[in-house]
């Protein structure tokens, strides 16, 4: 960790531990030299992605699309945190770096809607290509599953209210902002 | 395939061309042509534009290349998945998969499941790995909720998740067989499966999806029956692995179609995100029990098993000696087993304070691994799981290019994909 | 007179033929069924009769019972044709089949020319199957079929040249002869029984060389578009094939009808027919038995694996047998 | 150094072994396997000793079905019909359902205006705010509902659910469990308790005195459908027998004259609302 310290002093004030988990956040389109540093130098050699996911975390909020990278040398994961404009989502590829980036950014395009530039192969892989939406984004809402499920009642995403996708989404981005903003 | 005629009158390249532009454009539909080969190349092309430059790559055909869909009714896609493969006669030039047959949303659901719940969600994604995929959850959730389990509990949960392990791997090899046409492995790879299978349904109540990992603990301690069972099973275990051994490790025609068959360096693996013994195969020692332990495997003895090869033949080999290991390590834990409870104190619905957590564990196929985060309400804020042979895909079309059409399915059976897990 | 004899004899053989093909089919098919289930640890079939013995007669009409579908796009002529021409070209090939002394339906001077000339005849059969179905797994399969038959009709075809420039004789009643006076072909031949046995199982499509309908590959290959009779009769097709192949190999290495000691090797008159018979199917059911037992154990080979195996191993392999055979036979001047 | 075909042959004694070894396929009807103790895959009801239905319809495991699969039905103490499942799949949900899998902009349900309409929410809410919001106060609620509306309307347990945070199926559960009614209906129902300690207590003089009062048997409802009679043998423990149970109020013990006295009571209230029911209107 002290190492990490040294080698990128600008995201110190990010820094976040658990007890084997390290994070640091950085912005958008800085993920890529990041994680190449971070993949590249002798000392820290994150050699493994472990994983690729992308967060929303609301309307009016941010996308983050979150890496889990893997060292050799460290006992802990280390968790990049790469904020997102969630009107305007776009990001880096990292395709160049793991070629295996390549499903977990076909998924996000698919379901969160971040798109990837210089991306060769981004469209959509789990939904037919002529579909519209963007399934995972918290203002995708499934009444029909969630209403009777055993969390009904306590997620005011499912009140009848907030069922109308195409204007009245307010009623639950509140509450999904204000959440968002207990835990960031 | 016969070739076209080089000299056509322009009008009719331009008509030809026209016709073609308004198939794409989904205005009209695709022609029907007669019994002439080149009538099959304008079937299984994308009835829209291609988008991608990749997919242009894929879906632009050269001079006596067609396209050949595999799936998704095929006897060998190993669940519904749709292999477009691009051949010029039997050498595939090029693949391109195309998932979400079986995309069930499981991410969406367990975001508005509370965290009980979602262990049953879980289950069904990669159904030969259910315990593994429970397994990952619950140490995210309890990393969230602040909970250790019991030192039983953690216990029995490494016996369950090495049992899954041993029927999974068997199964891999059944199915590796099947793929290239040898019919009896699978059967016998059934039977350990039901001796496995009727195991966990002692310990869980249920054969498959089975529901068994609580956040804190699990849901049943092991009973007599269980351990009895378990006994009878430990004694012939090995009697099903080494009949499947006997009819493929030495056998000519086995041997001949995989040595040297899709060879995955370990630089190219790691690229790619292949992880676990499809990984371990290409040389690269990466297990998660070994390289982020968790539950209880620091305290059991083992190596980390890895083959130098990186071909179908090593994977193979490498699930052969996972199953050894795994049966290995049963035996440890079951002499090892402390008494106690198995559950924690732990509400049924848990709100467990803001925060994140990841969790990886290594299953059958890989590095399986949850992110959990928790906005202090009842359900999951955002789950995510990384299912590893979703990304392994993505190795089978960097290694066909040039093979043959069999040899398609005898590559993608050695990384052992189950699509319920692919799809999610 | 003698003509009309002659004519309504030989219907009445072929007649007799065709009607043995079916239950022929029904045994070899139930025996598949039975054999790998018991190899799989299974019980196989056993509800439909006693000891589930016809389960392959209700397969039978199960496919009598089904629609018959064509494809929109299929050429109708040939899709229709391809099933009757390789069920022909199996049935066919069973006049000259030597069950027993006196029960050859046609006794030919090159019976066993005639017989190579017509079980070639599936290959047509299943290329125009492939290229008639309009699909992309059939024609695959078909071409598959004919790339294979077509080079392993050589190794076979070089195999029994040994046994001919043996026996001295085109005529498998006289082969059977001469080995009731030197001892089975299998003593002098044993390499070309071995080459013969290779490519017999190429010939008919069995594991592990079946690449034509390669099923985790090309689904069903250019049976994929066929369905009720028609499926039927290539399935028929294959099974009186490989019952066929068993015979001829019975009859060509391993003394045919002969018994396997020399006391009464054969009898004569009508006993003499039931006991060859006896002997004659006991011998072609074991080769049976054999292929099933083989495609129980053994994975399916790759088309590469197989042409590299057919010109680079048994047909040299073929070739020097044959050569060995010839020059002894000019030596010794047998 | 291999030797070619000694592998095969290897294969080939495995499978030539097993063709005699003892089989393993399970004969099903004629065998059956032994489930473990735990086994939880059945399907069925299970039977009491008596040949009785174990399942008293109480939906818990409605509840607990992750995916919601169950869907049940049956009749509660009172014999009125109950259902607990998914809805949607028959009715107002589908459609907006399957646009929105499609991605498509999908319109609002159709009945979904009709939630407050039916039922006045902001009292309802007033009315759980008043209990503090506590699950104890379930049953309380329950009745200053079916005070109100005359039985338990489904938008109203609805939006219990949603407002106290109690599953759907617990509040479903608990409305079926004594006196409360799920479907509209006019009038009063009285209940007499026929359990044993009722019945030595002097429960028959009283449904006596209640079949004569009110002039019609059990079973059976008074021509202006302003009461019904029935019996039970579990309106109350036996501390209080006889018992009778009014709508969802449970007295006792009674003799047959306070029962009459009761009667007359209820009445009395009855008119006075009709009255002022009718000076409103």
């Amino acid at each position: 960790m002290r190492l990490l310290l040294d080698r990128f002093p600008e995201l110190a004030p990010s820094l976040w531990t658990d007890d084997d988990t390290v994070e640091v956040s950085v912005e958008g389109d800085g993920n890529v030299a990041v994680l190449w540093r971070l993949r590249d130098d002798p000392e820290l050699n994150f050699w493994f992605l472990a994983d690729a996911a992308a967060v929303d975390f609301g309307v009016g909020e941010r996308f983050e699309v979150v890496y889990h990278l893997y060292s050799d040398r460290h006992p802990a994961w280390l968790r990049v945190r790469a904020r997102v404009d969630r009107s305007d989502p776009h990001l880096p590829t990292i395709t160049g770096l793991w070629e295996g980036a390549m499903f977990h950014e076909r998924e996000m395009y698919d379901m969160m809607g971040i798109v990837f530039d210089g991306n060769r192969d981004l469209r959509r892989i789990y939904m037919s290509p002529d579909y519209r939406s963007f399934p995972q984004r918290k203002d995708f809402l499934l009444p029909d599953d969630a209403a009777d499920s055993s969390a009904a009642g306590v997620n005011p995403l499912e009140r009848p209210e907030t069922w109308d996708l195409s204007g009245g989404s307010e009623g639950l981005s509140r509450g999904a902002v204000a959440r968002a903003e207990g835990k960031a | 395939m016969t070739a076209e005629p080089t000299i056509r009158d322009p009008l009719e390249i331009e008509r030809a061309e026209e016709a073609r532009l308004r198939v794409a454009a989904g205005l009209a539909p695709l022609p029907r042509s007669g019994g002439e080969f080149a009538g099959f190349e304008s079937v299984g092309l994308p009835d829209r534009p291609p988008q991608t430059d990749r997919e242009q790559e894929v879906y632009t055909l050269d001079e006596g290349e067609m396209l050949v869909n595999m799936g998704p009714q095929h006897p060998s896609t190993h669940g519904v998945m749709r292999l477009v493969l691009k051949v010029r006669g039997e050498i595939v030039v090029d693949i391109d998969p195309v998932l979400g047959y079986l995309h069930r949303g499981i991410e969406k659901l367990c975001e508005n499941a509370t965290y009980t719940t979602v262990m049953t969600y879980v289950d069904p994604m990669d159904y030969l790995s259910a315990m593994h995929n429970e397994h990952a959850p619950a140490i995210a959730f309890e990393k969230l909720y602040g909970v250790k389990a019991p030192r039983r509990a953690e216990y029995i949960r490494a016996l369950v998740v090495e049992l899954n392990r041993v029927f999974s791997h068997g199964l891999m090899m059944g199915f590796l067989a099947l793929d290239m046409g040898g019919l009896t492995p699978i059967l016998y790879g059934f039977i350990n499966r039901d001796e496995v299978v009727d195991l966990l349904s002692a310990i869980s109540g249920q054969r498959m999806l089975f529901n068994f990992f609580r956040v804190g603990g699990v849901n049943f301690d092991a009973n007599d029956e269980f351990f009895s069972r378990l006994g009878t099973w430990r004694a012939g275990v090995l009697k099903t692995i080494e009949m499947n051994e006997r009819i493929l490790t030495d056998n000519e025609i086995f041997r001949g179609r995989t040595i040297g068959m899709g060879v995955l360096s370990g630089k190219e693996a790691i690229s790619l995100g292949v992880s676990g013994p499809n990984l371990r195969a290409s040389g690269v020692p990466f297990d998660v029990r070994k390289a982020h332990p968790y539950s209880i495997y620091p305290e059991l003895e083992f190596e980390v098993i890895t083959q130098s090869g990186g071909d179908v033949y090593a994977r193979y080999m490498q699930r052969v000696a996972e199953l050894k290991q795994s049966i290995h390590l049963i035996d440890q834990i079951v002499d090892k087993m402390p008494h106690g409870p198995v559950q924690a104190q732990v509400p049924g619905i848990i709100r467990p304070k803001p925060g994140r957590a990841y969790a990886a564990v290594e299953s059958p196929r890989g590095l399986y691994s949850v992110y959990a985060i928790s906005d202090g309400g009842p359900n999951p804020y955002r789950f995510r799981m990384r299912d590893p042979s979703f990304i392994s895909l993505q190795a089978i079309p960097k290694l066909m290019p040039g093979r043959l059409i069999a040899d398609t399915m005898a590559v993608m059976a050695s990384f052992d994909p189950v699509m319920g897990g692919v799809d999610k | 007179m003698d003509l009309l004899l002659g004519i309504g004899r030989f219907l009445l053989a072929t007649m007799l033929l065709l009607l043995l093909t079916v239950p022929t089919a029904f045994v070899v098919i139930q025996m598949e069924l039975k054999v790998i289930a018991q190899m799989q640890l299974r019980y196989g079939p056993n509800r439909i009769g006693p000891w589930g013995m016809f389960q392959s007669t209700i397969h039978g009409f199960k496919f009598l019972a089904k629609e018959d579908h064509m494809p929109d796009q299929a050429d109708r002529a040939t899709f229709t044709l391809a099933p009757w021409m390789v069920y022909m070209a199996a049935a066919m090939s069973m006049l000259v089949m030597p069950f027993a002394p006196g029960a050859i339906a046609a006794d030919f001077n090159i019976g066993i020319v005639y017989f190579f000339a017509v079980i070639g005849l599936s290959v047509v059969g299943l290329l125009i199957a492939g290229w008639a179905s309009y699909n992309k797994y059939s024609l695959l399969g078909g071409l598959r079929s004919a790339a294979q038959m077509v080079s392993y009709e050589i190794p076979l075809t070089l195999s029994v040249v040994g046994v001919v420039v043996l026996g001295g004789t085109l005529n498998f009643r006289e082969l059977i002869g001469w080995q009731q006076a030197h001892g089975w072909m299998l003593l002098w031949q044993p390499v070309g029984l071995g080459i013969f046995y290779i490519a017999s199982l190429a010939e008919i499509n069995r594991t592990p060389f079946d690449m034509v309908e390669a099923d985790s590959e090309l689904v069903a290959g250019p049976f994929t578009e066929y369905s009720g009779m028609r499926f039927g009769f290539f399935f028929f097709a294959e099974y009186v094939a490989l019952f066929i192949m068993s015979g001829i190999m019975a009859a060509l290495f391993f003394g045919g009808w002969l018994a396997p000691w020399p006391f009464p090797a054969q009898l004569d008159g009508f006993g003499g027919t039931l006991y060859g018979l006896f002997w004659f199917f006991l011998k072609s059911y074991l080769f049976v038995f054999l292929a099933v037992w083989l495609r129980a154990t053994l994975p399916r080979v790759r088309v590469d694996q197989l042409m590299g195996m057919a010109w680079k191993v048994l047909l040299p392999l073929a070739m020097l047998n044959l050569l060995v055979t010839a020059g002894v036979v000019v030596w010794l001047n047998l | 150094m291999r030797i070619p075909g000694l592998g095969i042959l290897k294969g080939m004694r495995q499978t030539g072994r097993n063709f005699w070894a003892p089989k393993v396929t399970n004969q099903y009807p004629e065998s059956r396997p032994t489930m473990p103790d735990r086994w939880r895959g059945r399907l069925d009801l299970i039977y009491d000793p008596f040949g009785e239905h174990k399942c008293e319809v109480c939906f818990q495991c409605a509840q607990v079905c992750p995916v919601e699969a169950i869907d049940m039905s049956g009749f509660d103490s009172q014999g009125n019909r109950v259902r607990y499942g998914m809805q949607e799949i028959y009715d107002e949900r589908k459609d907006p359902n399957a646009y929105r899998r499609a991605g498509l902009p999908a319109e609002p349900m159709r009945n979904a205006g009709r939630w407050e309409d039916e039922i006045d929410g902001s009292w309802l809410r007033v009315v759980i705010d008043g209990f503090g919001g506590r699950a104890e106060a379930l049953v309380a609620i329950f009745s200053a509902v079916q005070e109100r509306y005359g039985y338990l309307p489904e938008r109203a347990l609805r939006l219990i659910s949603d407002t106290m945070t109690i599953h759907w199926a617990q509040v479903f559960g608990a409305a079926g469990l004594g006196g409360f009614r799920l479907l509209p209906a006019e009038g009063h129902l009285v209940t007499v308790c026929t359990c044993a300690a009722c019945s030595f207590a002097g429960g028959e003089s009283l449904l006596a005195a209640l079949t004569d009062e009110l002039g019609i048997r059990v079973g059976e409802t008074t021509d202006d459908g302003a009461w019904s009679l029935e019996t039970s043998d579990q309106v109350a423990a036996g501390a209080i027998a006889p018992a009778v149970r009014i709508d969802t109020m449970v007295y006792g013990p009674l003799t047959a004259e306070q029962a009459r006295h009761l009667l007359a009571e209820r009445r009395k209230r009855q008119a006075r609302a009709a009255a002022r029911a009718g000076r409103v209107s």
